[in-house]
């Protein structure tokens, strides 16, 4: 993400601080316990604090959901917004101020589904910011409802039979928008995968979308226990430009090269499969960027009256 | 009265009867010109208005506007135009009746005789090729058309603009608007050279050929007026005192967001909203600023939020089922006290309604939209110049108060044209750039004023202000609460900003005596038709008075002292009330207009009121019959 | 007092004082239970509540619910748990504080104590385990807690509840709930059948052995309370007349809509409006009826449209926020004449506010929330019957009337549980299957009868009925409008519908005397607690009444006319009002409850209001303080 | 789609009547001279008369747009509903009344924009209706915005200087989305390969989503010229599966092979390339349709009561 401030009097550019992990604590985190929001959570902190990212330059905006709850667990700024929309004030945020780092944390019902209609043209905007997607399969907050990302067949309390339709897949749909940019998964259990993905995701210039295979012990419990188990059911795409977690490399033996620029390639790995595919999928960092192609230079007052003044002649009697 | 480059011949001259035409001398006259949609009496109309009030006159341009892209040729409801009422004096409503017609096809003006819209002596200059086309049905329903209005006492003059426009171009439906143009310049004397100047500029993203084409068929126009007519018609001028600009009330929103300092105009299209974006869309850039149109309305109003929170105020601006839809952003904005501008250009509802006709009928859901108790100040400018700087009041509100601040306007004065006093650019109205010094220790996100609920905000970039904001009920911290205190807390914080800025406003002015019979409250953009006819009326000798609202929550101070002084208050309102005498309609269960609801719970005055939904803007007339209506003693 | 199949054996009676407990007996009595989230009070309250109802026992259960999923373990805001309300005559609300509390920490019960929710002498049952903790930090709170609860005059008896569980189970927080039910069982005396068979139900779900296991602990609990505890409560049973059923206010509403014949529920979950959804989902299939889950309260809304026009009124549920994504499809219901129902579970607002807390702040969105003039029936059940009952009168006002429905109720409406009698299912309160016959002759779509807009809506499916609905202004055909007559009649038509439906309505009864010095009225969920608090009073000898409104648009009526029998009139309402007295806050600028706001506007009476927003019911106590601050005289 | 009316009890299905074109007429149609909307219009009546589809039996659903006053042009029973939200009325009828013939007709700012949540979603349900997206690349009826699919650069009122992104790609974004069942794409001037398209459309069991290419010479003039002057501009997918229009075989040279159950095939010809793709992209007749995983039994009023007093026994007192 770009950190230039050139836009703001600022000069926290060149400032001598540094930040440790405890800097980007916030609230204790109120989350069931084995919920695998606590692991996205470290992981994003020590993103924090390994790119040293000055709190006040960093903003996340969520929606409404247990995933949602995110940003009040950090010391960063913070936009704890409606349900489905985090990625409509994000792109606020991100286009009047270039210079900060946006991060939107959304959950599978915040971005799938009430959010859908935002998060495809947020794809299509490619305004650079990170985008977690926390996939837990299930409304959390509002204790078990179907999702779109619920599989078929799993029971909640709308459709307690089970949930009558396939799931929605986030990254072919992702994948499916034009001037999409970055589309990575990753499962929480895996926090230095997390961590590396995230990390890509930053790197990127770019809507960099994650989607992270999240555990919620309370609703979902079986979801992913098997792949946790076993790490034969996982499948890493790597590749020089891919994610990078070496320590990984002994765990998970499925390993397949997939270049992220291979849309076609990508589209394909990502259909569903008797594995858990993770890492990046797509990425093309030449996708123009809608902040970019709006970039205004600011005016100051009496530039702003005079432009106006000329303005008013076209109209004077 | 000038006329700089004489475009006219003697030899044209000298075809005209040797006593020259009859001038009539008039305050002030109305013309409508109307077309079928495409064929551009809306330009003729805006430049001649432009022009009139460039000149020096007053005038009031609103803009005959159909329901569709392409109605049918030759169709009433398809009518398409402009009328255009000019005065010595500055004018503040379109009138009750068209003094001159131009009619592209006697259709349309058939239409507008229908909808009472011809002065009963109106002059009318009606295109006469329908009397001899080919096809039977034309003919026919022309002459049809001719005996219903040849029994009024109107002066209708067919004139060959057809015949005449082939004579310089081959597509002469493209160019009639012009020819029209130069006839109405020669009959009220036009500065010709104003008159260039306009179709240059309208014409100036073409080539410069269509430009010169454009002239050619408008001195056409003013040549074959000059040789045929044996009218004019003149309203004399008075210069102005102070410089003034002419615009229609968008472009003077838009102007005002810029004066305001915004810089980020978040919006999705919607009639009669959009055009305050087509035309930030143009000039925007060259400030800073970007008209973002949003997937959606919803989105439209978080990208504002979103950019509102980052650093300056931002706004949205939309027309009623926009404004359904950023409901839920509305409170979140009132929850978390990020400043928002929400222009609200009205039009008829409910539902997608009459998407292009004025209506006030947003009123009660801009004030009370939001589940939840979600204060925020809603004010509606009544006149153009006040579009202008009412976008620069809200801002500097909503950045003060922490709120949210609605600008209800209407398509009356969205399309509506008018001269108003060029404005004094103050630096001071812009807002600043962020400011990003670290937060001094101790400050707390919302650090409410106990008494006043104020507190200044951090934007993100400032060290030592990181907090989370939350659409949740919170604390000072912008910690979710969990304690009855909490909520109580946060709410009244809130509620009480309303009630600070109420404490800063004046009681409004009455129009008239401060006593008497009756009392007709209005708001937005019905002032000048309601000034009018309470002239009108107290000419009669009437004893009726005006007030009208620009702040509409919170309520302006003094009413119930004001409404005290009359023995009966109404509003006029173009809002849906029903009447009594109707069918099952009590005193009880009246609905009634929405400002009158609003007035009664605020001042517990028996508020009457009379209100149309015509689609169209009120008519001293209408109000004037109203108002005698409504007189107490009278059968209201 | 019946209590079938003795669990208690002769050898734990022994060990007990020989004179055996001593039993209080009382008309009703007030329990709660409070545990950390997770330990399930909730469920254990719901079953005592629902067999102390099953006994013949009035009773109203309140869920005391956490803001989160997973709120820290022994935190205050973090409890969970029910308040019961038991009594010999039935119970209408929840009370003003607990006789006796179970607590499952000391923390939650300080929290309880806190919110002043103890009665000044409750006997208090706690988990002594935290006593001697292994934690420093734990005993220290426990000592701290019970320094502070010590100068109470409370009774505080701490129970090895935890210790006594491992007798029986290696995991005694899944338990402990079960073991606490046993307890209150033993001394309340109920029917130890009926809580075994309850326990049964609520473990349907899952193996055999969890239900047998809960039912050990219960009994468990029952014997340690006979054997250790001195004190039996008794509040004695008078079977009531009719047959009663025992459910919550969502429960009610889904049956209710099961009862209307209504067979699609379109919905997006919210809190705390899911559960009627929840509910539906387990048994709706059975009825021929389907839970549509949208992808957003938008599209919910609009499925529900489209299901209702395309034969039987559907529904839509939710709450605040997505009410206002619903705003809309609302106003294309009303323009279109599309019966729909809305229910609203309100929640404490504006934004996302407190999702899972009660208030009544969605009146003034309900009415007004739509853009444009969009009248619709707004109705509100005061009761869990009617919750039950409304939904089918809703449903048929819908379809006859051809319009917008919206129900509200709250949360406190949503999760009580109260008996009430069981309704005899009617036929005719059901929907008929849709009509496919074809379309006389000449009728049209909207063939509105001239004075009172009615008409009949056709069907798809119904030959010579082909026509095309539009949320834009429309004439008889459904054919887009485009004269100023059109768009006045449409609404007129609209709206005339509410006025004939309000001729229907009888004035609402005055509850106490029809004259005196204050007149309190109230809407929704707070009308037990009111009465109660006009009962006690009117025993002081405070000549009060009250009034509760189930219709609140159109307004019921005869109000004025009642009104003006008192000398002041009040509303009492769970919503945000400004107080006299506080910074700024003046008679004028004043923002009143908005059922006030819209008495005043109505009636033009000077309508007081008495509000809070504590994000829980309010209680007669606080209510009979509100009405003594407002006695005329008094210094409100 | 489904004819069966065994949930009602009306006997059209054996009815002796039949349609002219005529029949189907509706108001007269207010479209520009030139516009696009009424060969779609012309090929819809030939459909709705060759299949002889009751007209009351039929139901066209629309948003708001130029496109969406296509209801008003027909006489069937017709909804012209709000922007952005015609296929959740859509949905809604059919869930209620699977006997009806369901027709969803969208602009291109109707369905991708405003309208892009339900849309992405009501693929996904699958529910048997037609869904016709009349795509003419810009805001019509209020009169020349950008919409998502406007090609890059083109000036419109909102984006004077041209429009500023990439173009959204309406057929890859559907068939990135699980659970598509039918994706095609024709062009309002060639009557035939609309008819043959929306016919396929019809016919198939499920969501048929169609895009056609649709000239707004008001404000999009140029956008099809070249390829309605130049048929080599155009490529015409076929396949013994796909749609048969013979007729213009002469004219469209360019074929090339497509069978519609290839999906990676369907998303890969779907991305932007220098012709104009017509067809069928992808079909699959085995994906679940929620309608049907929904259906109910229709109970009467004395099944209902005495299973409502069933379930109040458990709630007895
Ligand atoms: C407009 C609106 N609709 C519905 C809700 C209720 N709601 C809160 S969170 C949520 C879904 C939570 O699921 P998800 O987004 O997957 O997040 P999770 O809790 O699983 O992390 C819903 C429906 C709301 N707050 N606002
Ligand atoms: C909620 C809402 N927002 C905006 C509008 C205004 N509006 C009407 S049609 C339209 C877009 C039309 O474009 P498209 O969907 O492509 O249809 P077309 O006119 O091009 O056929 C818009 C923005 C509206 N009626 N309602
Ligand atoms: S409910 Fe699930 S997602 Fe929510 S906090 Fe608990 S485990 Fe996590
Ligand atoms: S504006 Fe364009 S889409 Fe609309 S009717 Fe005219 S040509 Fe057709
Ligand atoms: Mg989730
Ligand atoms: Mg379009």
């Amino acid at each position: 993400m770009e950190t230039s401030c050139s836009f703001l009097s600022c000069d926290h550019d060149d400032d001598e601080r540094s930040w440790t992990m405890e800097d980007y604590a916030g609230a204790i985190p109120r989350w069931c316990p084995g919920c695998g929001d606590h692991a996205i959570l470290a992981a994003v902190e020590r993103l924090l604090e390994t790119e040293q990212l000055p709190p006040e330059r960093t903003v996340f905006v969520s929606g409404i959901g247990c995933s949602s709850r995110f940003p009040h667990y950090l010391t960063t700024y913070g936009f704890h917004g409606i349900h489905g929309r985090a990625l409509p004030i994000a792109t606020g945020v991100k286009l009047r101020r270039p210079d900060l780092h946006v991060f939107a944390v959304m959950g599978d019902g915040d971005c799938c589904s009430i959010g859908a209609g935002h998060w495809i043209h947020a794809v299509r905007y490619n305004v650079d910011m990170v985008a977690l997607m926390l996939d837990n399969g299930i409304y959390g907050l509002t204790k078990n409802q179907t999702s779109p990302t619920t599989p078929q067949g799993h029971p909640s309390n709308t459709q307690p039979k089970g949930s009558h339709l396939m799931p929605l897949n986030p990254l072919s749909a992702t994948l499916g928008v034009s001037n999409a940019s970055f589309v990575a998964q990753t499962a929480d259990w895996m926090p230095a995968h997390v961590y590396a993905t995230i990390a890509a995701a930053f790197r990127h210039r770019g809507f960099s979308f994650v989607r992270i295979l999240q555990r919620c012990p309370q609703y979902t419990d079986d979801l992913f226990q098997e792949a946790v188990r076993n790490p034969n059911l996982v499948e890493m795409l790597v590749h020089p430009d891919g994610v990078d977690a070496p320590e990984l490399e002994k765990i998970f033996k499925n390993r397949r090269v997939h270049d992220p620029k291979d849309l076609d390639m990508g589209r394909h790995l990502a259909e569903p499969f008797d594995r858990i595919r993770l890492g990046i999928f797509f990425r093309d960092e030449s996708r123009q960027r809608y902040e970019e192609l709006r970039h205004q230079r600011i005016h100051t007052a009496q530039e702003r009256i005079d432009r106006l003044n000329e303005e008013f002649e076209k109209y004077a009697v | 009265m000038s006329s700089s480059s004489p475009v006219v011949t003697k030899k044209a001259r000298a075809s005209k009867d040797a006593a020259g035409p009859v001038v009539i001398r008039v305050p002030e006259h109305t013309v409508e010109i109307v077309s079928d949609s495409g064929e551009g009496a809306q330009k003729c109309g805006q430049i001649f208005g432009q022009v009139s009030a460039k000149m020096g006159n007053g005038a009031w341009t609103v803009e005959i506007i159909p329901a569709e892209i392409q109605p049918p040729a030759r169709s009433g409801p398809g009518a398409s135009g402009n009328r255009i009422r000019i005065g010595t004096q500055p004018v503040t409503n379109w009138g009750d009746a068209a003094n001159l017609v131009v009619a592209f096809n006697e259709q349309a003006l058939l239409a507008r005789h229908e909808l009472e819209a011809l002065h009963e002596d109106a002059i009318v200059l009606v295109e006469n090729r329908w009397a001899t086309h080919d096809d039977d049905d034309i003919r026919r329903e022309w002459t049809t058309a001719m005996e219903v209005l040849g029994k009024q006492d109107y002066r209708i003059i067919p004139v060959p603009m057809e015949e005449q426009c082939l004579t310089v171009t081959d597509n002469p439906r493209r160019g009639k608007n012009m020819f029209v143009l130069g006839m109405l310049a020669w009959i009220y004397d036009r500065d010709i050279e104003l008159i260039r100047d306009a179709i240059r500029q309208s014409f100036r993203k073409k080539a410069e050929a269509v430009a010169r084409a454009n002239i050619e068929l408008m001195e056409l126009g003013y040549r074959w007026a000059e040789a045929n007519l044996d009218f004019r018609v003149e309203v004399p001028i008075e210069k102005p005192p102070t410089p003034m600009i002419v615009l229609n009330g968008n472009q003077a929103l838009a102007m005002g967001a810029v004066a305001a300092g915004m810089d980020l105009c978040a919006m999705y299209p919607i009639t009669p909203a959009t055009s305050v974006s087509h035309y930030l869309g143009e000039i925007f850039e060259d400030f800073g600023g970007i008209v973002h149109q949003a997937e959606d309305e919803i989105a439209a109003a978080g990208v504002a939020i979103g950019a509102s929170y980052a650093g300056k105020v931002a706004f949205t601006v939309t027309s009623g089922p926009g404004l359904a839809l950023k409901t839920e952003f509305i409170g979140l904005a009132t929850m978390t006290e990020v400043p928002l501008v929400v222009l609200d250009v009205q039009r008829g509802g409910p539902s997608t309604g009459l998407p292009t006709k004025v209506e006030q009928s947003d009123l009660l859901a801009a004030l009370y939209g939001q589940p939840g108790d979600a204060p925020k100040v809603v004010m509606a400018p009544a006149t153009i110049e006040e579009c202008f700087h009412m976008v620069v009041t809200a801002r500097r509100i909503a950045e003060l108060f922490r709120c949210v601040v609605m600008v209800l306007t209407d398509a009356n004065l969205a399309t509506g044209v008018q001269p108003f006093p060029r404005p004094q650019l103050d630096p001071r109205w812009q807002a600043a750039p962020p400011d990003l010094r670290p937060v001094p220790e101790g400050v707390k996100p919302y650090d409410w004023d106990p008494a006043s609920g104020l507190s200044r905000r951090f934007i993100p970039g400032q060290p030592g202000g990181m907090h989370t904001l939350t659409g949740l009920s919170h604390d000072e911290y912008s910690h979710v609460g969990y304690s009855p205190d909490v909520h109580e807390r946060g709410c009244a914080m809130r509620s009480r900003k309303l009630a600070v800025f109420q404490t800063t406003l004046k009681p409004p002015g009455v129009y008239g005596d401060t006593k008497g019979d009756l009392l007709v409250v209005g708001w937005g953009s019905t002032k000048g038709a309601i000034e009018e006819a309470v002239d009108r009326a107290r000419a009669r000798g009437l004893r009726v008075s005006s007030l009208h609202l620009r702040i509409l929550s919170p309520l302006e101070p003094g009413l119930k002292e004001i409404f005290s002084r009359f023995r009966k208050v109404a509003t006029v309102e173009i809002n849906y009330s029903d009447r009594l005498g109707d069918p099952y309609i009590t005193r009880e269960n009246r609905r009634l207009g929405q400002l009158a609801w609003l007035l009664r719970a605020h001042t517990l005055v028996d508020v009457d009121c009379w209100t149309r939904v015509p689609g169209q803007p009120l008519r001293p007339k209408g109000i004037l019959e109203g108002i005698e209506s409504m007189m107490p003693g009278g059968h209201a």
